[in-house]
């Protein structure tokens, strides 16, 4: 451990230990495959983009973990960045959705196949 | 590699690019080239602000008649030596050092310049004179089309003009080139002057085509001089063949290399293309779809000289080849017999005149073959005149009778009113063209038959161009006999009822006159249908106006006073034409000719070149021993003779007699006893000869046999190629482009299109990818 | 991994997970025993986290083991996202989407990144999944009187569960091994950021010193060339210039350090700057795109457009005719 | 090439030197943009004044530049794009360059004008894509560095498709994607050969000579390394590489197949541009790359490459004999006209080059106005066929002239500039042969001063000759069943006044119907300034000819060392060659 005295140990607690951070790195990983099941198995729409979101959130939470046992910021900035985008995929994505929803009366993804070869 | 540097060094040390010292010509030489181009341009003009009167044949006739006074300002100047002209640079290249040091300097020049000789001024001063003539005669005979296709008609007659001055005035082979083809593109534009008539635009593309090909002879004939000596002006030419003219002198032809032998041979390929000589002769019939003035002009009396000129023009390398001059000389006889034959056999007089035309232009190959350029010249000139007469005439007869050219439908033109100038004319052309006694024609023809017969080894091409002298007085007084003389009847031809609504048609042709449809059964019920019309009194024929009958008076007159070319002037044997000629480089003294022999000298097998020597400049070869070295020191043992008499003095009789009888068989086959017009004595007797008069009236199917060897599996190849192209050319390349299609088509299952398919695939992805690091990761 | 977890209850665990999450995946034939499958998948969850512990030396802050609140909120968020995919309600996945963003933002909380954890909860719980929410209500087909309740099949059957649910864990046993093992490896990146940023701070120092009344009367933090507070670090000390002009050293008070939200702050507009505005843009035209997609679209053929157009002209002619 | 050169306080003229080309490029751009934002109805008028003022630009840069110093690349302005790769957008034009940029700009305002009625639909996609497209390919011809010029060489391809897939004939989508393919996958192998030759500089030892040793794509360093230090395995493989995209460009002959297709697909205006300016792409790659880069190659395939020209003339010309589309007659006739244009540059010398050089100009202008006038009648009768029309000169005087005009142009009559052009490849064919001096054709120990080194000869010449028969052969007959014959008119076209009345064709415009009969001012507009172009090309050759000397004679000079230095890895004098040829390449390199 370092043991020199530094500001953040003021106000920031100590660094993760590993196991700590496995901890949460697992938390992370079963999140992340949760959310993949569900936009595999799940037909809805919708419910496909929240599990893309879930999916986001893992990343999110592998980050945050990395970024504290690291102590570097970059990681949460990055989280940040995460939020946008998927913010802006909601906006977009969302948007999308009722235009289909529209022309097909139905939110299943099953029905768009247009791009079959 | 290193051999041709060092090789090529050699040649710009060894021989130095000469600088003969040539006179600057005069500049007004240039306003030749020029005012026919003021022509072209004032007759766009005309077509642009559409206008209606005859203005631009006026306009042309100005034109061309100032070129005419300044050809006539040319010759009254001219000099013994060539003289040049300089326009301005045309194609020019160079490259090399010029200090040598890396590789030898080289050129190509081809400026628009002029050439100016005897030669060039003699061919001009017809060919100017005779345009000035014959725009005059086309501005009545074209009159019906004022306002549609008039400007059109002179603006190509006026290119016409420039590019035959190109032609002959050039001062390198590609400016010759050019005018060579630019004959060929108005010859083109005015075949196919009627281009609603299909066979008038298919005449028109035969006569460029075929004429393409000669023209490729002529270029490889260009490129190959080029090669060889470095230039194409043909100063350089001439001076640079000076060595192997010497050698040729010495009969030493082993000396010439065997590519300088072959220029000649490639350019007389061009000669015969342009000159309508075998085998390339068939599209000069045809054109006479043209107007009839066009036809007197360019495929009569100046374009098809051009052949003439070239070899003229090139003949001290002619005179390089073992090959050239005998090929020349024999392609000429048998094109002038094979000519009169189906000329012979014909029925339509301006096709009957067109065959002539190419006999007579074989003739011209013939006296070039056998060695007199002077007799050849002379020829032309002589031809250019009365075949032009007789052309006219034609026109005139056909103008009057709405196109009818069927001998067989008119008789006793002279007795009708206003036709005796047309009868006249017809009447001098004719006497010319057969080589009645004392015409133009005759001392011409004599000069060719006669030069045969002295030069060695030709005497067969003598007998051949005498049986054709004779054969040409038959068909020519054949048409004197049933057309102008005779009872009087008439036939309108197939224009007179589109006369009133198509007037622009003004002497569109039948084209009855060939073609399988022709035989006699047709005709006769041809005859009683135009009789109705003419007894119907709907149809009077119209005599020519003024301006024909200038011309044509003008051209009689013309034509019998080139007989005067022969005496005038004193001294000079062969009178001013070869005068002219022996001031050009188509000088030639056959050691042979009797009239090289100055009279009284002893050993005139020398004295000739010595005296010629005085009179032209040292370059132009003056004289050149044949095959024999033995001739120069004896010309006279090797001379030919005319069974043993004196050809030049013997033929004076000889041929006479042969046009007589020529003329007598005429008589009593076709005028004697002849009560209508359709039927003569000979109608009687043609049954005798088997199929042989069908056969030459189908001109011995040569048209066919060249379709069916030439066009045919052409056709046929192209046919294969475009399948070739789309199936094999363009299959191999698809089916590149179908292997990935059909690896495409392999994976293309996977494609579902549905988005859990591409997540499923994704995850898969991921953990496999992960699963790859999880092994390499084991521990 | 050993020392993290037990590989064979690993995966023990994702198999009972996999069977588990696969029951618990909405059906339509027959009766859904969907509470049975959630049972089953937690019993795995918990697992994986009982070993963790014991491999830890411990539970609930024993040992290496994080506290008990990473043990509730991991739970919840789990389970959040379990019922996420498993719900066949839409509006009541994205509430437990809900939930399980308010777990994450615990374990966020757990990590000391406060402003990551309600900015989460802002952004997501409070601004995306309302829209979420929106959507789901336009996007749903009108009840009939009938089947008031009734699920549209998209919804109330998964697609191809079994496959689906063995492959996620396959990659959760990949995946989770790899992290474990590769964890003890990573080398320690453990800057002193805090540090460098409390001395890019003179005026925070300042009024720090201020409040808690050590600055001297008109005394300015000395700053180097950079803008940077001369701090002595091992003495918690900080160079003053007073306003006589001498320089002292000032003790720092024991409270003051660099928050969350300033380092991330730092991070982000001075390190990053360019990356802000990257994401700014794609915010824009997220925007822009979510306006034009969602603009109501007709299309119409040549006719009806020259119609349209002189039904516009008429209209306007009309328009310019009343008011002159 | 360096911008240090250029004086240190440039002042306005040098500036605008400097940004000469790029402006010629930028002008066409900018109105591109002009023409996107403004309304359909003065995007004709817009795009007109874009091409005029790109075309003013032309003329000023053709006023400044220095004709006298033809072979230096003039104009010269870098500007930095990624220098870590030692990409740089470098510009510089020698006379070919600024030849073909005059012609590019010549065309553009002809196209505008040819499609103003012909182009209803979509008029600012249109005309953006043309302008794009004219920016191109003036990039193409100004690059001096390698990847801008495969940027712009390929970016030619975009604005065509479009062109080509929107507003072409039937059959428009085949014929686009076959265009773009075919003529894509050629240029990624030359692209593949130029990076080859580029990697070799990158791994040569530093200092050997300029910018050896370091990446870069400057054409003149990479022109160095490819002739002087490649072996000849090496060059026959770049060449091949090279040759790969442009002669699918020419195109030669295998490789044609895509030409005929898309030119009978593609509107008027596209067709002119791609025989005027995008073929020529092809050829002038060939002058710039093919034979500098790799002239010991060259030289060696030379008869290959002139070979597969000569089946290209006869092979397309006589397929042009059989075709009834007049668009496609026109189409296969370019095939056998740039197999001349190739055999010149297959000759290696100079009148072989100076007549290939004038006749990517010179077929620009005459099949230009070719295809315009078949654009002309396509848009009154809607047909192309020629069972379907003939004897339009009786409905169409004036078109029919320019008909015959121009096709005399493209026969090769004297006079006309396609002759000149003509002639002088077959010349230099005629020429270029060892053998006139090692007497195989009977000149043995004579001197033969009008001669050249080389591997073809007389044989190539007479047999490439006979295509000029072929050519008359073709575009006679079709003259004489379009021009010439008796009136003959699709059937919903009858009558005299067909041109003035709404037809029920179902690609009849509202506009079309109201063209006369006859040519109006603004067609004629389009058509003049090329007829006088190719009289006066005709008559007065020798400007260009002047001005391509330069670069001509540089072009020979380094065939010349090739011929006598044998490239690098032949046994023995290697190492000896390598010097002589670095020293005699100094100065030059010094001089640019």
């Amino acid at each position: 451990m370092n043991t020199v005295w530094t500001l953040a140990q003021a106000g920031y607690p100590a660094a993760l230990p590993e196991a700590t951070l496995a901890h949460y790195l697992f938390v992370s990983a079963a999140m992340f495959v949760i959310g993949l099941i569900g936009f595999l198995t799940r037909r809805n729409l919708i419910i496909m983009f929240l599990c893309t979101e879930l999916m986001f959130q893992a990343a999110g939470i592998a980050l945050v973990s990395f970024s504290r046992f690291h102590m570097n910021m970059t990681g949460q900035s990055f989280v940040i960045f995460i939020v946008t985008v998927a913010a802006a995929e909601a906006a977009m994505a969302l948007a999308l959705v009722v235009l289909l929803f529209r022309k097909r009366e139905s939110l299943d993804a099953e029905e768009w196949t247009e791009l079959k070869g | 590699m290193t051999i041709f540097s060092s090789l090529s060094m050699l040649a710009a040390t060894a021989a130095p690019k000469p600088m003969s010292p040539i006179l600057s010509g005069p500049p007004e030489a240039l306003l030749v080239l020029a005012l026919p181009i003021l022509g072209v341009i004032l007759c766009t003009l005309c077509a642009i602000m559409r206008v209606r009167t005859r203005m631009p044949a006026f306009l042309t006739v100005g034109c061309l008649a100032a070129a005419f006074a300044i050809t006539v300002g040319l010759y009254l100047k001219s000099g013994p030596a060539p003289v040049i002209t300089s326009g301005f640079e045309w194609i020019n290249l160079s490259w090399g050092d010029s200090a040598g040091e890396n590789s030898p300097f080289h050129q190509f020049i081809a400026n628009f310049s002029l050439y100016l000789d005897a030669l060039t001024v003699l061919w001009m001063l017809f060919v100017t004179g005779l345009a000035t003539l014959i725009a005059l005669y086309a501005s009545e005979y074209m009159s019906g089309d004022v306002g549609t296709g008039y400007c059109r008609f002179f603006a190509a007659f006026n290119l016409f003009v420039f590019s035959m001055s190109c032609l002959v005035m050039g001062d390198n082979m590609l400016m010759l080139f050019l005018g060579w083809e630019g004959v060929g593109l108005c010859s083109y534009l005015l075949i196919g002057y009627f281009y609603k008539k299909p066979s008038a635009v298919e005449a028109a593309k035969k006569a460029f085509i075929l004429n393409r090909i000669g023209d490729l002879g002529l270029l490889m004939g260009i490129c190959l001089t080029y090669v060889h000596f470095g230039s194409i002006e043909y100063r350089d030419i001439f001076a640079q063949a000076q060595p192997y003219i010497d050698a040729a002198k010495a009969g030493r032809y082993s000396e010439i290399p065997a590519i300088v032998q072959l220029i000649p041979v490639l350019l007389a390929v061009g000669a015969f293309g342009k000159s309508a000589q075998l085998p390339l002769y068939v599209w000069l019939p045809d054109a006479m779809e043209g107007p009839t003035p066009v036809s007197a002009l360019i495929h009569a009396a100046t374009m098809v000289t051009a052949g003439v000129y070239l070899v003229a023009r090139m003949y001290p390398l002619f005179l390089l080849s073992e090959i050239a001059l005998p090929l020349v000389g024999w392609v000429g006889a048998l094109t002038a017999l094979f000519a009169a034959t189906i000329g012979m056999a014909q029925f339509d007089i301006k096709r009957i005149m067109a065959y002539s035309t190419v006999s007579q232009l074989g003739y011209m190959f013939a006296g070039l073959g056998v060695l007199t350029s002077t007799g050849a010249a002379f020829h032309v000139v002589t031809h250019a005149f009365f075949k032009a007469l007789l052309f006219l005439s034609c026109g005139a007869i056909m103008h009057g009778f709405a196109g009818q050219l069927d001998l067989r439908k008119l008789s006793g033109l002279r007795r009708m009113k206003g036709w005796g100038i047309v009868s006249l004319g017809m009447l001098v052309g004719c006497l010319n063209l057969a080589g009645f006694p004392f015409t133009s024609g005759f001392f011409s023809k004599d000069m060719l038959i006669g030069e045969a017969f002295v030069t060695p080894g030709t005497a067969p091409i003598g007998w051949i161009l005498l049986l054709t002298a004779g054969l040409t007085a038959y068909y020519t007084f054949r048409v004197f006999f049933r057309v102008i003389v005779g009872p009087v009847h008439y036939e309108p031809g197939d224009e007179l009822h589109s006369a009133h609504e198509e007037h622009a048609h003004g002497d569109s042709h039948n084209e009855h006159a060939h073609g399988d449809s022709h035989n006699e059964h047709a005709h006769v019920e041809d005859d009683h249908q135009h009789h109705d019309h003419g007894h119907g009194g709907h149809f009077h024929p119209h005599a020519p106006g003024w301006a024909i009958n200038t011309v044509l008076l003008t051209l009689s007159v013309l034509s019998l006073a080139a007989s005067g070319l022969y005496f005038v002037p004193t001294g000079v044997h062969g009178g001013a034409v070869p005068a002219m000629v022996d001031r050009s480089s188509a000088a030639y003294q056959s050691p042979f000719a009797h009239h090289a022999i100055p009279e009284g000298a002893g050993d005139g097998g020398h004295e000739g070149p010595d005296h010629a020597a005085e009179t032209v400049p040292s370059y132009v070869p003056t004289s050149i021993a044949m095959e024999d070295p033995h001739a120069v020191e004896h010309p006279h043992e090797n001379a030919g003779t005319f069974l043993g008499w004196d050809p030049h003095a013997v033929l004076f009789y000889v041929s006479g007699a042969v046009g007589f009888i020529g003329i007598f068989v005429a008589y009593v086959l076709h005028y004697a006893g002849r009560t209508t017009a359709a039927t003569a004595r000979a109608d009687a007797l043609l049954p005798m000869l088997g199929p042989i008069p069908r056969w030459a009236q189908h001109k011995w199917y040569v048209d066919e046999f060249y379709n069916l060897v030439v066009r045919v599996p052409l056709l046929a190849l192209a046919h294969t190629f475009h399948l070739i192209d789309k199936l094999l050319v363009d299959g191999l390349v698809r089916m590149f482009g179908a292997i990935p299609r059909w690896l495409g088509t392999l994976i293309r299952p996977t494609q579902s299109g549905e988005l859990h398919g591409y997540a499923a695939g994704m995850a898969t992805g991921i953990a496999v990818l992960l699963f790859i690091v999880f092994m390499l990761t084991l521990r | 991994m050993l020392q993290y977890i037990h590989p064979l209850a690993l995966y023990a665990a994702c198999g009972i997970g996999a069977i588990g999450v696969c029951i618990a995946l909405p059906r339509r034939e027959g009766k859904n025993p969907q509470i049975l499958g959630a049972v089953i998948a937690s019993l795995a969850g918990a697992v994986v986290l009982i070993s963790m512990g014991l491999a830890a030396g411990g539970f609930f802050g024993a040992g290496l083991s994080p506290s008990i609140y990473y043990y509730v909120f991991a739970f919840l968020a789990l389970g959040a996202s379990l019922r996420v995919i498993t719900h066949p309600r839409p509006v009541y996945a994205a509430l437990y989407f809900v939930l399980s963003i308010l777990a994450t933002a615990g374990l966020f909380l757990l990590l000391s990144a406060e402003f990551m954890a309600f900015a989460l909860v802002i952004v997501y719980a409070g601004a995306i999944l309302i829209t979420y929410l929106f959507v789901i209500m336009l996007a749903t087909q009108a009840p009939t009187e009938e089947m008031e309740n009734a699920l549209t099949e998209y919804d109330a059957s998964a697609r191809e569960p079994v496959v689906a649910t063995a492959a996620g864990f396959v990659l959760l046993a990949v995946l989770s091994t790899l992290l474990f093992r590769g964890v003890q490896d990573l080398p320690h990146l453990k800057n002193n950021a805090g540090q460098s940023l409390l001395a890019e701070m003179p005026r925070k120092i300042e009024s720090g010193l201020r409040a808690s009344g050590k600055l001297p009367e008109g005394g300015k933090v000395i700053t180097n060339e950079k803008g940077e507070a001369t701090i002595d670090f091992a003495a918690r000390s900080v160079q003053v210039k007073t306003a006589g002009g001498e320089t002292v050293s000032v003790q720092l008070p024991a409270d003051m350090a660099v928050s969350n939200v300033e380092m991330v702050g730092f991070n982000l507009l001075r390190d990053h700057p360019g990356s802000i505005e990257i994401a700014g843009v794609i915010l824009l035209m997220a925007m822009l795109g979510a306006v034009v997609l969602s603009r109501k679209q007709v299309q119409l053929d040549e006719d009806a457009k020259e119609r349209h157009a002189k039904s516009l002209a008429a209209e306007f002619a009309q328009g310019a005719e009343t008011n002159p | 090439m360096n911008p240090d050169t250029t004086a240190p306080t440039p002042d306005a003229a040098s500036l605008l030197d400097q940004w000469m080309l790029g402006l010629l490029v930028l002008v066409p751009l900018a109105f591109a943009l002009v023409v996107a934002f403004s309304p359909d109805k003065r995007a004709r008028a817009t795009a007109l004044l874009g091409t005029l003022a790109a075309g003013l630009l032309t003329v000023v840069a053709l006023a400044r530049f220095s004709w006298s110093n033809g072979a230096a690349f003039q104009f010269e302005h870098d500007v930095h794009w990624l220098p870590s790769l030692g990409i740089s957008v470098s510009m510089g034009a020698d006379s070919v360059s600024m030849l073909l940029v005059a012609l590019t700009a010549l065309l553009g305002p002809i196209c505008v004008l040819a499609s103003w009625t012909a182009i209803t639909e979509r008029v600012r996609l249109y005309f953006v894509s043309f302008l794009i497209l004219q920016a191109a390919m003036v990039g193409v011809f100004i690059a001096r560095d390698i990847i801008f010029f495969y940027i712009c060489f390929e970016f030619t391809l975009i604005p065509m498709y479009v062109l080509v897939s929107q507003w072409g004939s039937t059959e428009r989508k085949r014929a686009a994607t076959t265009f773009f393919l075919y003529t894509f996958t050629g240029s990624v192998i030359t692209l593949a050969g130029l990076v080859y030759v580029a990697w070799i500089n990158a791994g040569m030892a530093p200092g050997l000579y300029a910018g050896s040793g370091s990446w870069t794509f400057q054409i003149a360093t990479l022109q160095i390394t490819a002739s002087q230090h490649m072996t000849l395995s090496q060059q026959s493989w770049v060449l091949l590489a090279l040759l790969a995209g442009f002669a699918v460009k020419v195109p030669l002959f295998p490789v044609h197949t895509w030409l005929p297709l898309t030119h009978t697909q593609a509107p008027t205006a596209g067709s002119v541009i791609l025989a005027g300016v995008l073929l020529k792409l092809g050829t002038y790659g060939i002058f710039r790359f093919a034979i500098p880069f790799c002239p010991d190659a060259f030289m060696h395939y030379a008869p290959v490459i002139a070979t597969l020209c000569i089946i290209g003339i006869l092979y397309g010309g006589l397929i042009c004999w059989v075709q009834e589309d007049v668009k496609k007659l026109v189409a296969y006739s370019s095939v056998a006209h740039l197999g001349f244009c190739v055999l010149g540059l297959a000759a290696l010398n100079v009148a072989g080059l100076q007549g290939s050089i004038l006749y990517m100009i010179n077929h620009g202008l005459s099949t230009g106005a070719l295809f315009l006038l078949v654009g002309f009648m396509y848009e009154r009768y809607h047909t192309r066929s020629m069972k379907e029309i003939g004897g339009l000169a009786a409905k169409m005087p004036v078109w029919a002239t320019f008909m015959v005009f121009f096709v005399m142009a493209s026969v090769g009559l004297p006079g006309l500039n396609g002759f000149v052009s003509e002639f002088l490849c077959i010349l230099g064919t005629f020429q270029a042969s060892d053998k006139w001096a090692t007497g195989v054709w009977g000149s043995a120990g004579t001197a033969i001063p009008g001669a050249t080194a080389g591997n073809l000869g007389p044989w190539y010449a007479l047999v490439a000759g006979s295509g000029v028969i072929v050519a008359a052969m073709y575009l006679l007959i079709m003259v004489g069943k379009v021009v010439f014959g008796p009136l003959k008119e699709p059937a919903g076209h009858g009558g005299a006044h067909g041109h003035d009345e709404h037809h029920g064709h179902e690609d009849a415009h509202a506009t079309e119907a109201h063209l006369p009969a006859d040519l109006t001012a603004r067609e004629i507009t389009a058509l003049l300034p090329l007829a006088v172009a190719c009289l006066v090309f005709g008559v007065f050759p020798a400007p260009l000819l002047s001005a391509l000397k330069g670069p001509v004679d540089q072009t020979v000079a380094l065939i010349d060392t090739a011929r006598q230095i044998p490239p690098p890895g032949t046994p023995s004098t290697q190492t000896a060659a390598a010097d002589l040829r670095t020293l005699e390449h100094e100065p030059k390199e010094a001089s640019r």
